[in-house]
């Protein structure tokens, strides 16, 4: 199952969703919830590939999708990075690290009020350009990017 | 069972401002002990959802870059004060938590 | 190394009268030397625009969420727990100076002096003194390994942690009327002032100055109000490096080990001093809670 | 570490000579004792580092300011101490002088005993241009070579300067490098090569 592709979450209540699953007899005893974590995508090497897993084949640059980061981070075990999709009917953003030895870093799909807008911290092992894919309801793909320089650790704070 | 998360969420304007913070080490698999030489396994948090009211709004699937102790902010529309915040994260190993916060 | 021992055992040495009178030896100073060099190199700006963005993003994680929240909220279970030998709570036990159990404005009022104690104590050698004597814990276990590593938070750092998080946007005030206090500060610029090792470097050398800088890395001046408040606030502190929740005592073991010099014991009184002289000095500051560190 | 017994009486000797001088006030005298029950050591960094050597002493008791009579006497005394490459060649190879001054590492409890020890001299002083992870603490040394040539009497200045600062200002806050055994003669003259050889980045 293709999280970008993935549209199981409209309209569906959690609960309604667990219940159906466990019913189909999807779920692992162990597992709680009910999602299948995209291992040919996690694991692809490099980006295209990478994006390819996640379905974004084809891309559009877009100033609309909008990627904050450092341009310079403090330490690259914590990079702070927020994406905000300005592009109607945003339904997926997922975040991908060039350099990183697994590109793909995370996957979001909003549902149910929620905003095409996520913050989270990304590890970088060296400097990388930080790409944003955002998809929207009608199957089309955007992205934005930008650089961020991780300089060696030092002394302080 | 995994440590508590701190989980807030506040209404500002026509959303609910909700801040995650997780407790996880979020092993990559790729660090080397210093003293014995060996590959730390990769130990880290794949999928997480957050519900609000009830609804599942945000399901998400992650990797082994995101930060040590990761943090998540999101926005949602239509939610209100009073209504329950609930966050679900499942790792690699089975291990997952679920913790609560009520949107204030 | 062959140094001589200070104070007492340095005045009681006898000097032979010979050596005393060593011929000096000559020692000119090429005269080009006296001239100050004054290269045509790039100006060094107070604050480059990496500091710069390195702050505006720090402010930003601390205002989105501080990995320091998730010990502060295991620092606040622990402090409200019947805990320890003697199945008490530190929040119906232990006095920070403002009660027992109170928290609230506790942090920017310590170090300050506690009569049951007969010292001055700071913040985390006063919970640590509290798990002790109240709740039984052996304090041979709380210094046994005092700082977190890996994934290692030792129960004290939380707890400082959660009563720093208390003392959030509320201005320092380290009790300076109270003689006890007052003397354990003047001893703490003493040590501040100490110049040892086989660097000859002591606190000053870094930190007694205004805009200087180690690579880097801006070196707040301690003895300044504003750069007392530089070098204090943002502790105890979530460290970027090693994902790790560390306390201001550990930043001052830090200091001393860049100074090259032996390791401060854990809650000892020289720290206690530091942390006197420094935090006194950025009285007035208001704190802004427990910080991100590089 | 090498402070050499003479070194430290000669300081000793002015302290005995003027005890009123250099007499502690309480609190410092309560901070060394303080500071002797508060130290242990660790790794390479043994407790006896808190206590003071003869010139950190008088220039801790005189607030970095001794009597001007003392201090010509200390100087010269330091100074007395430098020493000098057997083959009496104080110029080294730039090249060789930039990676020591690059290194900080060295004599910290974290530190391997033994691995070679750093110059510092980025931590504090502006040197080649291309580095721009400079410190300030000390006087930015860029150009010094071209502002006041290399002539053996420059050449020895600055070796004695990075053995023994006290030679020429007996409070310096620059460590005393080779005193201490933290640089060797070799190494010394690869830095006053980085300094002042012509060839050299900084002189460019």
């Amino acid at each position: 199952m293709n999280i970008l592709r993935r549209t199981v979450l409209k309209g569906a209540s959690a609960s309604g969703v667990l219940a159906a699953a466990l019913t189909a007899g999807l779920l692992k005893p162990t597992q709680v919830l009910a999602m299948e974590w995209n291992k040919a995508a996690f694991e692809a090497k490099d980006t295209p590939a990478a994006m390819k897993a996640v379905g974004a084949a084809s891309t559009a640059e877009s100033k609309d999708l909008k990627l904050n980061a450092p341009d310079i981070a403090e330490n690259g075990a914590v990079v702070p990075v927020d994406v905000t999709s300005n592009i109607p009917n945003t339904i997926s953003i997922a975040v991908f690290i060039d350099k990183n030895p697994y590109p793909l870093s995370a996957a979001f799909n909003f549902a149910n009020g929620a905003m095409a807008d996520v913050a989270l911290r990304l590890k970088m092992g060296q400097t990388s350009i930080v790409r944003a894919v955002a998809k929207t309801s009608d199957g089309k793909y955007f992205t934005a990017s930008k650089e961020v320089k991780v300089t060696a650790g030092g002394c302080g704070g | 069972m995994g440590s508590p998360m701190k989980v807030r969420a506040q209404m500002k304007g026509d959303f609910a401002d909700i801040k995650i913070l997780m407790s996880h080490p979020m092993e990559t698999g790729q660090r080397k002990d210093p003293k014995t030489n060996q590959t730390i396994p990769a130990v880290f948090i794949q999928q997480f959802t957050v519900e609000v009211g009830g609804k599942v709004v945000v399901q998400s699937e992650t990797g082994t870059s995101i930060s040590t102790n990761p943090v998540f902010g999101f926005k949602v529309k239509g939610a209100k004060a009073g209504d329950k915040v609930v966050v679900k994260w499942q790792d690699n190993k089975g291990d997952s938590r679920t913790d609560e916060a009520t949107v204030a | 190394m062959r140094q001589a021992l200070v104070a007492a055992a340095a005045f009681a040495l006898a000097i032979s009268p010979a050596i005393a009178q060593d011929k000096p030896a000559a020692a000119a100073k090429p005269a080009a030397s006296k001239k100050a060099a004054k290269p045509s190199a790039a100006p060094v700006e107070e604050k480059d625009a990496a500091t710069l963005e390195f702050e505006k993003f720090r402010a930003k994680m601390i205002e989105e969420g501080n990995p320091a929240e998730l010990f502060e909220a295991q620092g606040e279970e622990m402090w409200k727990t019947k805990r320890g030998p003697n199945n008490v709570s530190l929040a119906e036990s232990c006095d920070l100076g403002l009660g027992v159990g109170v928290v609230k404005g506790a942090y920017v009022q310590m170090p300050r002096y506690f009569a049951d104690a007969g010292k001055v104590m700071d913040a985390e050698r006063r919970i640590v003194w509290c798990m002790v004597e109240k709740q039984g814990f052996k304090e041979a276990d709380l210094h046994a390994k005092p700082f977190a590593s890996g994934t290692y938070t030792p129960e004290q750092t939380s707890l400082v942690t959660y009563v720093a998080a208390n003392s959030k946007d509320m201005k320092f005030a380290v009790p300076m009327k109270d003689p006890h206090v007052k003397d354990v500060y003047e001893v703490g610029k003493e040590v501040v002032k100490h110049r040892a090792g086989p660097y000859d470097f002591s606190c000053n050398t870094c930190h007694g100055a205004d805009g200087k800088r180690i690579r880097m890395q801006q070196l707040p001046n301690i003895s300044t109000q504003k750069g007392a408040a530089m070098a204090v606030l943002g502790w105890p502190g979530y460290r970027m490096t090693g994902n790790v929740m560390l306390t201001h005592q550990w930043r001052m073991g830090d200091c001393f080990r860049q100074q090259r010099f032996p390791e401060p014991k854990y809650a000892s009184d020289t720290v206690t001093a530091l942390l006197t002289y420094m935090t006194a000095n950025a009285n007035g500051v208001t704190y802004t809670g427990p910080g991100i560190k590089r | 570490m090498k402070t050499t017994a003479r070194n430290s009486l000669v300081a000793m000797a002015m302290i005995a000579a003027a005890p009123a001088a250099f007499s502690d006030s309480d609190h410092r005298a309560k901070a060394l004792v303080m500071m002797k029950q508060d130290f242990v050591t660790k790794g390479q960094a043994t407790a006896d580092r808190i206590f003071e050597d003869g010139l950190q002493a008088i220039c801790n008791r005189t607030g970095n300011q001794p009597p001007a009579d003392i201090t010509k006497r200390l100087e010269a005394d330091q100074m007395a101490g430098v020493k000098y490459p057997a083959d009496g060649k104080l110029m080294g190879d730039w090249k060789e002088g930039e990676k020591i001054a690059q290194s900080g590492r060295g004599f910290t409890w974290t530190d391997e005993p033994g691995l070679p020890v750093g110059g510092n001299c980025y931590n504090c002083h502006q040197i080649a241009p291309k580095e721009t992870s400079f410190g300030t603490v000390g006087p930015s040394l860029f150009h010094f070579g071209k502002l006041r040539g290399n002539t053996a009497d420059m050449q020895k200045y600055v070796y004695s300067k990075i053995y023994n600062a006290k030679s020429y200002n007996v409070c310096s806050e620059m460590p005393r490098f080779g005193h201490v055994g933290a640089l060797r003669p070799e190494q010394i003259r690869h830095l006053v090569a980085l300094l002042l050889d012509p060839e050299s980045p900084v002189n460019k």
